[in-house]
C-alpha cells in the first residue's frame, strides 16, 4: 500500500509548480492552469486522507465539491480574461494595471 | 516493489514532470495539452487513493470541461497575441523569475520539513479510524455512500454548490455576452 | 368490524377531502387556463359535480350515524398542540351536500349565462375557488382554518361581486360589502381568540362537541359577552342582518348566477352555519337578543321589498328576510327548523335567482336589438313574460310558493316550523316576547304580498316596454338546455318530497330529525292546526289582493308619495343614515385631525427648526475653523504615507500574490523555527 | 416551437421512410433504355447505375460523337479545317496533274489529300465541319468509346495515301508545273520574239 | 504474469474487432449510401466489392505521411492516437455477454462517459495542430457540440441509472431479462420476470425510457460527428474539418475512430435500453424461447446484431437528413432535448418510486 506521505509529497510537489507557475506567467490563461494545478493538488491531498473516512466520506465528498467549484471559476474567470482582452487587446497580467494608485 | 507502488510512482513521476513543463514550456498551446497530461495522471493517483469516482469525475469536469473551456478561451483570444506572448520569455532562468523559484522552493521545503516530522500513523484520529474499520478497502465501491451522503450528510453544502455554480453560469454568460454600442 | 368502520371511515374522510379538493383544482386548472377560454366553464362545471358525487356519498354515510372526526397535528407553540382536521356530523355534511348541490345547477347556468363574457374562464376561476372556499369552511374542525376559510369566502365573493369591473356601482358595492364583512370578521376573529384564550383550544368538536368545554365550564360573563358580540357582528355581516345588512342588496352588482349562488344560498348561510357550529355559546339573554334583531331584519326586509322595483333587490331582501327568519329561529331555540328553513331556502332563493337571470338576459337581449333605454331589471318594464317563457313561469311561482311557505312546497315545512315553535316560545311570556312570533306572521304575510306583486308584474298582463316602441315584439323564450336543466333541478327540490313524506307536519321532515332538538319547547297543539290554516288562507287573500291590485288596477292601500311607501322605497333610509351617522363625522374627525396636523403639530416643528438652525449656525463657524483645522492637519499627515505607500500598489496581480505568499511564508519559517 | 419540433420529426420520419424504400428496392434494376425514350424518367425504382464495360446505354443512331470521314467521297476542299474552332483537322492537299475520279454525288475530284488528320483530344464536338462539308464526306458517328492508351493515338489519319505515293504525286505535279512553266516560258520567249 | 496477458490479449482482441469493424462499417455505409441513392456502390474489388475497403486501408497505410510545414508537429501526430485510445478505451467496460467483459467496473456507465469526452481534447489538437483555419474552426465546432449534446445524452443516461439503481453495465443487462434478480414489470402493469425477452427490455420496463432513448441516439450521432450533426466536417463549407490536413496512416486512425465511436454509442444504447446481450424472445407458456435463447454465444450474437441495426440506422439517418445548421443544432440541443431529457429523469425518479 502507499503511504498516506507520498501522496503529500506529491502533492506538495504539485502545488509549488502550480505556485511557480501562477507567479510568473505572463498570460492569464497559464495563470489560470496554475491556479487549477494547485487546486488539484488540494484535492489530492482531501483524497488521500480521505482513505480514512469511510462511513461520511468528507474527503472525497469535498474533493467532488472542490472539483465542481474549480468548473465554476473557470468559467468565470475565462469570462473575465475575454472581456479583459476585448478590452485591452491583451491578457499579460502586468500590462492590465489601470487599477494602480 | 510491488504493481501498484510501481504504479504509483510512474503516476506520481508524469504528474510532476508534465506539471515542470507547463512551468518552463515556452509554447502556451503545449502547456495547455500538457496539463491534460497532468491532469490524467492525477486521475490515476486518485483511483490508486482508492477513489475511482473522484477519479472519473476528474477526467469529466476538467478533462471533458475546463480544459475543453481553457482551449477554446485561447482560441477565441487571438493567435497574434499569442505568438507575441511565446516570443517574450526566452530563457527558464531570468533574474525576474528569480523571487518565484525562490519562494516556491521555500515552500516546497517548508511543506516537506512539515511532512517529515509528521508521524501519520501516529495521529490520534488515524489510528482511531483504522480501529473503527473506518479505512477504504480495495474493493469497496464508495459510490453508493457518497451518493446517499450527497442527498442526507452534505445536503447543505451540495445545494449551496449548486446555486453557486448556477450563479457562476449565469455570471460568466453575462460578463462574456456582447454588449452593443461597446 | 373494528378495521372495517375504521376503513369506511378513512374512505368517507377521504371522499370529503375529495369534495373540498375538486374546485380547487378546477380553480388551478381554469386559472392556468387563458381568460376567455371556453372549457374552462365545464372543467369547473365537472369539478362541482364530482363534488357533489362525493358529497352525496360522504352524506349517506355520516348522516344520522356516527360522526367522523379525523385530525393531525398541524404545528406546536410552546405545550399547545393544534390540530387540524376534518368534522363531518350532521351539520356540516348537510351543508357539504347542500352547496354542492345548490352549486352544480348554477355552473350548468353559469356556463349558458356567460357564455359571452371575455373573461368566461376567470369567471370560473372564482365560482370554484368560492366553491372550494366553502365547502372547506363546512368541514374544517378547527377555528383557525375555520376563520382562514370564513375570509376566503368573503374575499371570493368580493371578487365576484366586482367581477364587472368596469362598472362603477359594482365597484362600490363590492367595496362596500367587503368592508361590511371586514367588521364582521373583526367581531369573529375576537371571539376565536376569546374563546382560545379561556379554553386553550381550536378544536370546534372539543369546544362545542357533545362533550364540549363551553358547556362544561363558562367563562367569566364579560369575556362571554364580548364573545357573542363579536360573533353576533360575524353573523350579521355575513347573513347580511340589521345594522350590517345593507351590503346584500348592492351586492347584485354581480353576475345573476352569483348572486344566487352565494348571495342567496351559500354564502349568506355561512352566518346562520356559523351559529349553528358556535350554538352552545350563547346564553339564553343573548339567543333572546338574537331572535329580536332577527325577527327586526325579516320585517324591514319584507316591507323594503314590497316597494322596490329592480327585480334584483326584491330577490335580497327577500334573502335577508329569509335570513331574518333563520336567525331569529336560532335565537328562539328552533336549532333544527332554522336549519331545515337554511336547506329548503338555499334550493328555492337559488331557483329564483335563476329565474331572475333568465328574465334579464332575455330582456337585456331586447333591449339591445331594439336599442330601448329601460333598466333591464326593472319589473316595472316587464309584463306578460308568462306564455313566452313557461318554464321559467312555472319555476317563478314554484319557488315564489315555497318563498311564501305555501303547502305543498319545501318552504311551508321549514317555514311553519319556525312560526309555530315562535309561538310556543312566546307562550306564557309577557306580550313583549310576544311580538317576535307576530312580527314573523306579519313578515310571513308581506311576503306572500312581495312575491305576488313580482311575479305578477313580471309575468302577467302585457309587457310594458311595448309602450315606449310598439314594433316590438315578445320573442323571448326558455332559453337553452343549460337554463331548463338547473331551473327543474331546483323546481324539484324545492317542492316537499325532497324533505319530507308528509307534506303537512313539519315535524316528520328528516332535516328536521337530524339535529337533536336543544330547547325542549312544550307542544301547544292549537297552534300546530291554527297557526298554517292561518298564514296561508291570510296569504292567499292577500296574493289574490296583489293580483287585483296589479292587474285589475284597484288602488294601492298606500298611496305613492306617503310617507311609508317612501319609508319602504328608500330602503328605511339605511343608507342615508349610515352616511350622516357615520361617514360624515369620520370625515369630519379626519379633518380635524388634518387642520390639527397641519396647524399646530406643524408649527412646533417649525418653531424648533428654526431653534435648530440658530444653533447650527454656531456650530457651523466651530466646525470650520476649530475642527476642520484639526482635520486638515491630520489629512495632510495621512497623504504624506499615502504617498509613500502607492509605490507598491502597482496593479500588478501577481506582484501582490508575490508579497502575500511571501509574508504567509514567512510565518511559516517563523513558526517552524520557534517550535 | 413545439409545432417546429413535431414537424421536424414527422418530415424526418418521412424521409426516413422514403430512403429505406429504396434501400430495400436495390435488388431491382432499371431497365437500360435511351435518354429519348418516353419513360425514361418514369423509372422510379431500382439502381440506374449501368456498368459500363458490360452494359451500355443505347444512343440515338443519329449521334454526334466521334467523327469519321469517307476519304474517297472528300474533295481535299480545306473547309472543314478552315471552320473547325479548335483546329484539330489537319489536311495536306496535293494537286492532282488530272482530275482523278468521282466522289459518290459526281463531284470531280481534283486534289489528293495527302494528309488528313483529325486530333479527337481537341475535337469538342461542334459539328461545323459536317455541315460545311460540300460533298457529306466528313460525318459524326455514334460510337464513343475510344479509349486508347497513348494521346497520339487519339489523331487519327483518314489519308489513305502511303507517303511514297504523296511523294509520287508531288514529283508529277512538279513534273506538271516545270513543263508548264516551261510552256509558259517558251510562250513568253515566242512572244517576245514575235514582237 | 497471465492475468495481465489476459488483458493484453483483450485489449489486442478488441482492437482487432474495431478494426474489423471499421473495414466493413466503411464497406456497408458505401453500400448503403449507393442504395439509398440508387447506385450500386463498389463492385469490382472482390465479390460484390467486399475487398474495397481493404484495399483503401492498404492503400491509405503505404501512403506518405504528409506533415504540413506551419503545424505544431507534436499535436498533430498525437491528435489521431488520442482521438482513436479515447474511443477505443470505451470498449474496455461493456458487456458483450453474461459474463463477458473486459473490465467489469462498478462505475462502467461513468466510466465511458467520462473517457469519451476526451475525444473532445483530441479533436481540438487535431484542428489546433493542423494550423489551418479550416481545422480549427471544424475542431471548435465539434468541441461545442459534443460539449452541448454531452447533457442530454447525460441526462438520458441518468434516467436509465435511476431506474436500474447502479452504474454497472454488466448488473445493467441481467436485469433487463429473464435472469434478473429482481422483478421486472412490462409497463410497470404486468409482471415479466419469467417471461423475460423483449418485454422486460429498460424502454418497456419503463415506457419514459423510449424517449430517452431517442433523445439518447440523438445526441450520439452528435457527440460521433455523424450526419445531420456533422458541421465540424462539412464537406461543403470545410473541406473535411478537424481532419482536412490528415493522410494516410493518421487519416485511417481518425476513420478507425469514428466508426469505433459508432460501435460503442450504439453498443452502450443497446445495453441501457435494449436489453444488452439479452433475447428479444420472450417465454410463451410452455414455449421457453427466452430461456434457450440465452447463453454466452447466444448473448454475443444479440449483442452484435443489435448493435448493427443501431449501426444500420445511424447509416441509413446520414443518407437521409440534410445537415442541420449551428443555431438549429445548439437549439435542438438546448431547447428541445435537454427540457425533454429532464423531463425524462424526472419521470425515472416517479416511476422508480411509485411504480416499480
Amino acid at each position: 500500500m502507499i503511504s498516506l506521505s507520498d501522496f503529500l509529497i506529491v502533492s506538495a510537489g504539485l502545488f509549488c509548480i502550480g505556485l511557480f507557475v501562477t507567479l510568473t506567467k505572463r498570460n492569464a490563461i497559464q495563470i489560470l492552469i496554475g491556479i487549477e494545478l494547485m487546486l488539484n493538488a488540494a484535492i489530492l491531498n482531501l483524497i488521500a486522507f480521505g482513505k480514512y473516512d469511510r462511513f461520511t466520506n468528507s474527503g472525497q465528498t469535498f474533493a467532488l465539491f472542490a472539483i465542481v467549484l474549480a468548473a465554476a471559476t473557470t468559467a468565470v474567470a475565462l469570462a473575465i480574461i475575454l472581456n479583459v482582452y476585448k478590452k485591452y487587446k491583451t491578457i499579460d497580467p502586468d500590462k492590465t494595471d489601470q487599477l494602480k494608485d | 516493489m510491488t504493481m501498484v507502488q510501481a504504479m504509483f510512482y510512474l503516476m506520481g513521476f508524469i504528474t510532476l514532470a508534465s506539471g515542470l513543463f507547463i512551468a518552463i514550456s515556452k509554447n502556451l498551446v503545449r502547456s495547455v495539452f500538457m496539463f491534460f497530461v497532468t491532469l490524467m495522471a492525477l486521475a490515476g493517483l486518485y483511483v490508486l487513493a482508492l477513489a475511482d469516482f473522484i477519479a472519473i469525475t476528474q477526467i469529466v469536469v476538467y478533462v471533458g470541461g475546463i480544459l475543453v473551456l481553457i482551449v477554446f478561451a485561447f482560441m477565441l483570444s487571438g493567435r497574434e497575441t499569442l505568438a507575441n506572448l511565446q516570443q517574450q520569455q526566452s530563457k527558464f532562468i531570468r533574474i525576474k523569475k528569480l523571487p518565484a523559484i525562490l519562494l516556491a522552493v521555500l515552500f516546497f521545503i517548508v511543506m516537506i520539513n512539515v511532512l517529515f516530522k509528521t508521524n501519520f500513523d501516529g495521529l490520534p484520529w488515524i489510528q482511531q479510524a483504522i480501529a473503527q474499520k473506518n479505512t477504504i478497502g480495495t474493493n469497496d465501491a464508495m459510490i453508493g455512500n457518497i451518493g446517499v451522503g450527497l442527498m442526507t450528510h452534505y445536503l447543505l453544502p451540495f445545494e449551496a454548490i449548486s446555486i453557486l455554480l448556477m450563479m457562476a453560469l449565469v455570471g460568466a454568460a453575462h460578463i462574456s455576452r456582447k454588449e452593443k454600442g461597446i | 368490524m373494528e378495521d372495517f368502520l375504521q376503513h369506511i371511515d378513512t374512505l368517507t374522510i377521504n371522499f370529503a377531502l375529495g369534495a373540498v379538493i375538486m374546485p380547487l383544482l378546477a380553480a388551478i386548472v381554469n386559472r392556468c387556463l387563458p381568460a376567455n377560454s371556453k372549457p374552462s366553464g365545464w372543467i369547473s362545471t365537472l369539478a362541482i359535480l364530482v363534488s357533489a358525487v362525493l358529497s352525496i356519498f360522504v352524506f349517506a354515510k355520516v348522516w344520522n350515524q356516527h360522526e367522523v372526526h379525523q385530525q393531525q397535528v398541524w404545528f406546536t407553540i410552546g405545550n399547545t398542540s393544534v390540530y387540524t382536521g376534518i368534522l363531518l356530523n350532521n351539520l356540516s355534511v348537510l351543508m357539504l351536500v347542500l352547496v354542492s348541490l345548490v352549486a352544480l345547477p348554477v355552473h350548468i347556468y353559469s356556463t349558458a349565462y356567460m357564455k359571452d363574457d371575455d373573461r368566461y374562464g376567470r369567471y370560473f376561476v372564482y365560482l370554484s375557488f368560492f366553491c372550494f372556499s366553502m365547502l372547506a369552511l363546512v368541514v374544517v374542525d378547527n377555528l383557525v382554518l375555520f376563520y382562514a376559510f370564513w375570509e376566503l369566502v368573503g374575499f371570493s365573493s368580493y371578487l365576484l361581486i366586482g367581477f364587472w369591473y368596469t362598472k362603477p356601482k359594482a365597484i362600490i358595492a363590492n367595496k362596500k360589502a367587503f368592508i361590511m364583512n371586514r367588521i364582521g370578521d373583526i367581531g369573529l376573529l375576537t371571539a376565536i381568540a376569546i374563546l382560545f384564550a379561556s379554553y386553550h383550544t381550536f378544536d370546534i368538536e372539543q369546544l362545542f362537541g357533545a362533550n364540549g368545554v363551553v358547556k362544561s365550564a363558562a367563562i367569566s360573563s364579560n369575556w362571554q359577552y364580548v364573545a357573542c358580540i363579536g360573533l353576533f357582528l360575524a353573523v350579521a355581516a355575513k347573513s347580511a342582518q340589521f345594522p350590517l345588512h345593507t351590503w346584500l342588496p348592492d351586492a347584485m352588482e354581480g353576475p345573476t348566477s352569483i348572486s344566487a349562488l352565494i348571495h342567496a344560498a351559500t354564502m349568506v348561510a355561512a352566518g346562520v352555519f356559523l351559529l349553528g357550529r358556535f350554538y352552545p355559546v350563547f346564553t339564553h339573554d343573548e339567543l333572546t337578543i338574537l331572535a329580536i334583531i332577527g325577527c327586526f331584519t325579516a320585517f324591514m326586509a319584507a316591507t323594503i321589498a314590497l316597494t322596490q322595483n329592480d327585480l334584483k333587490r326584491i330577490l335580497a331582501y327577500s334573502t335577508i328576510s329569509q335570513l331574518g327568519y333563520m336567525v331569529m329561529a336560532m335565537g328562539i331555540g328552533a336549532y333544527s327548523s332554522s336549519l331545515f328553513h337554511l336547506a329548503t331556502h338555499a334550493f328555492f332563493k337559488c331557483l329564483l335567482f335563476l329565474v331572475a337571470g333568465i328574465v334579464i338576459h332575455e330582456v337585456q337581449h331586447m333591449k339591445d336589438e331594439y336599442n330601448l333605454h329601460i333598466d333591464p331589471q326593472n319589473i316595472l318594464y316587464m309584463g306578460g313574460l308568462r306564455k313566452k317563457m313557461p318554464l321559467t313561469f312555472i319555476a317563478s311561482v314554484v319557488g315564489g310558493l315555497a318563498l311564501f311557505g305555501f303547502p305543498l312546497t319545501s318552504g311551508y315545512l321549514s317555514k311553519d316550523g319556525i312560526l309555530i315553535q315562535s309561538f310556543e316560545w312566546a307562550e306564557g311570556k309577557d306580550w313583549l316576547h310576544k311580538l317576535i312570533p307576530i312580527g314573523a306572521l306579519l313578515t310571513s304575510w308581506l311576503t306572500a304580498f312581495y312575491i305576488a306583486r313580482l311575479v305578477i308584474k313580471v309575468f302577467f298582463g302585457e309587457f310594458k316596454a311595448a309602450q315606449f316602441d310598439p314594433a316590438i315584439k315578445l320573442h323571448v323564450s326558455d332559453g337553452k338546455w343549460q337554463y331548463r336543466v338547473p331551473l327543474v333541478l331546483l323546481m324539484g327540490c324545492s317542492l316537499f318530497p325532497l324533505f319530507s313524506i308528509n307534506p303537512i307536519l313539519y315535524e316528520k321532515a328528516w332535516i328536521f330529525n337530524g339535529f337533536s332538538v336543544i330547547t325542549a319547547l312544550d307542544r301547544v297543539n292549537i297552534y300546530h292546526t291554527i297557526l298554517p290554516l292561518l298564514v296561508n288562507l291570510v296569504g292567499v287573500i292577500v296574493m289574490y289582493w296583489a293580483y287585483a291590485i296589479y292587474i285589475k288596477e284597484k288602488a294601492l292601500p298606500l298611496p305613492e308619495s306617503g310617507f311609508l311607501f317612501r319609508f319602504s322605497y328608500r330602503e328605511w333610509y339605511f343608507d342615508k343614515i349610515y352616511q350622516k351617522v357615520i361617514v360624515l363625522p369620520v370625515i369630519a374627525l379626519s379633518k380635524f385631525t388634518r387642520w390639527f396636523d397641519r396647524n399646530i403639530l406643524d408649527g412646533f416643528i417649525h418653531l424648533l427648526a428654526k431653534i435648530g438652525i440658530g444653533g447650527s449656525k454656531i456650530a457651523e463657524w466651530c466646525d470650520r475653523y476649530l475642527i476642520d483645522g484639526f482635520l486638515h492637519l491630520l489629512a495632510s499627515i495621512t497623504l504624506g504615507i499615502g504617498n509613500f505607500a502607492r509605490r507598491f500598489q502597482n496593479g500588478k496581480v501577481q506582484y501582490y500574490l508575490f508579497s502575500m505568499l511571501a509574508i504567509i511564508l514567512a510565518v511559516f519559517i517563523f513558526k517552524i523555527l520557534i517550535y | 416551437m413545439f409545432r417546429n419540433f413535431i414537424n421536424g420529426f414527422i418530415t424526418t420520419w418521412k424521409g426516413l421512410t422514403l430512403t429505406i424504400g429504396h434501400l430495400f428496392s436495390s435488388h431491382k434494376k432499371r431497365q437500360i433504355i435511351q435518354v429519348s425514350s418516353d419513360n425514361y424518367f418514369k423509372q422510379m425504382e431500382g439502381t440506374n447505375t449501368i456498368q459500363y464495360p458490360k452494359q451500355e446505354l443505347p444512343v440515338p443512331e443519329v449521334g454526334r460523337y466521334q467523327l469519321d470521314v469517307e476519304i474517297d467521297d472528300c474533295i481535299v476542299c480545306d473547309l472543314c479545317a478552315k471552320v473547325c474552332p479548335v483546329d484539330c483537322i489537319d489536311i495536306e492537299a496535293i494537286k492532282a496533274t488530272e482530275a482523278i475520279g468521282q466522289t459518290s454525288d459526281g463531284t470531280t475530284k481534283r486534289l489528293y489529300a495527302a494528309k488528313f488528320d483529325i486530333d479527337m483530344a481537341k475535337c469538342m464536338y461542334c459539328g461545323l465541319c459536317t455541315i460545311v462539308c460540300p460533298t457529306e464526306c466528313i460525318i459524326m458517328t455514334n460510337q464513343y468509346d475510344r479509349t486508347v492508351f497513348e494521346l497520339k493515338d487519339l489523331t487519327y489519319e483518314f489519308s489513305d495515301m502511303t507517303a511514297e505515293e504523296a511523294a509520287e504525286k508531288r514529283a508529277l505535279l512538279e513534273k506538271q508545273l516545270a513543263e508548264r512553266q516551261a510552256a509558259k516560258e517558251a510562250a513568253m520567249k515566242q512572244k517576245g520574239g514575235g514582237a | 504474469m497471465n492475468f495481465y496477458l489476459k488483458y493484453f490479449i483483450v485489449a489486442i482482441g478488441l482492437f482487432a474487432f474495431s478494426g474489423f469493424f471499421a473495414l466493413f462499417g466503411v464497406y456497408a455505409e458505401r453500400k448503403v449510401s449507393a442504395f439509398i441513392q440508387d447506385r450500386l456502390g463498389p463492385t469490382e474489388t472482390g465479390k460484390f466489392g467486399l475487398l474495397q475497403t481493404l484495399a483503401d486501408v492498404i492503400k491509405l497505410l503505404i501512403k506518405e505521411p504528409i506533415i504540413p510545414a506551419a503545424a505544431d508537429k507534436l499535436l498533430f501526430m498525437m491528435a489521431p492516437a488520442i482521438i482513436f485510445v479515447a474511443v477505443y478505451m470505451g470498449f474496455a467496460a461493456i458487456p458483450w455477454a453474461g459474463g463477458l467483459m473486459p473490465a467489469n467496473l462498478n462505475l462502467g456507465l461513468y466510466y465511458i462517459f467520462a473517457i469519451l469526452s476526451v475525444e473532445t481534447l483530441g479533436i481540438l489538437m487535431a484542428g489546433w495542430g493542423s494550423n489551418n483555419k479550416y481545422s480549427i474552426l471544424g475542431a471548435m465546432r465539434s468541441a461545442a457540440q459534443i460539449i452541448s449534446y454531452e447533457i442530454p445524452a447525460g441526462f438520458a443516461i441518468i434516467s436509465v441509472v435511476m431506474i436500474a439503481q447502479t452504474l454497472n453495465l454488466q448488473t445493467i443487462s441481467t436485469q433487463q431479462g429473464i435472469l434478473s434478480a429482481e422483478h421486472s414489470k412490462f409497463l410497470g402493469i404486468w409482471d415479466v420476470s419469467t417471461n423475460g425477452g423483449i418485454l422486460s427490455w429498460n424502454i418497456f420496463r419503463a415506457p419514459h425510457l423510449i424517449v430517452a432513448f431517442i433523445i439518447y441516439f440523438i445526441a450520439s450521432l452528435a457527440e460521433s460527428n455523424r450526419a445531420p450533426f456533422d458541421i465540424p466536417e462539412a464537406e461543403s463549407e470545410l473541406v473535411a474539418g478537424f481532419h482536412t490536413e490528415f493522410t494516410g496512416m493518421r487519416f485511417a486512425f481518425v476513420f478507425l475512430a469514428e466508426y469505433s465511436m459508432m460501435f460503442l454509442v450504439s453498443m452502450i444504447a443497446v445495453v441501457l435500453f435494449l436489453g444488452a446481450w439479452n433475447t428479444p424472445l420472450p417465454n410463451i407458456g410452455v414455449v421457453n424461447l427466452a430461456d434457450w435463447t440465452t447463453g454466452g454465444a447466444w448473448g454475443i450474437l444479440w449483442t452484435v446484431v443489435k448493435v448493427l441495426v443501431l449501426v444500420g440506422v445511424q447509416i441509413w439517418i446520414r443518407w437521409t437528413v440534410p445537415r442541420f445548421r449551428v443555431d438549429q443544432l445548439m437549439n435542438l440541443c438546448w431547447k428541445v432535448l435537454t427540457p425533454l431529457a429532464f423531463i425524462c429523469m424526472l419521470v425515472s425518479g416517479v416511476w422508480r418510486l411509485w411504480v416499480m
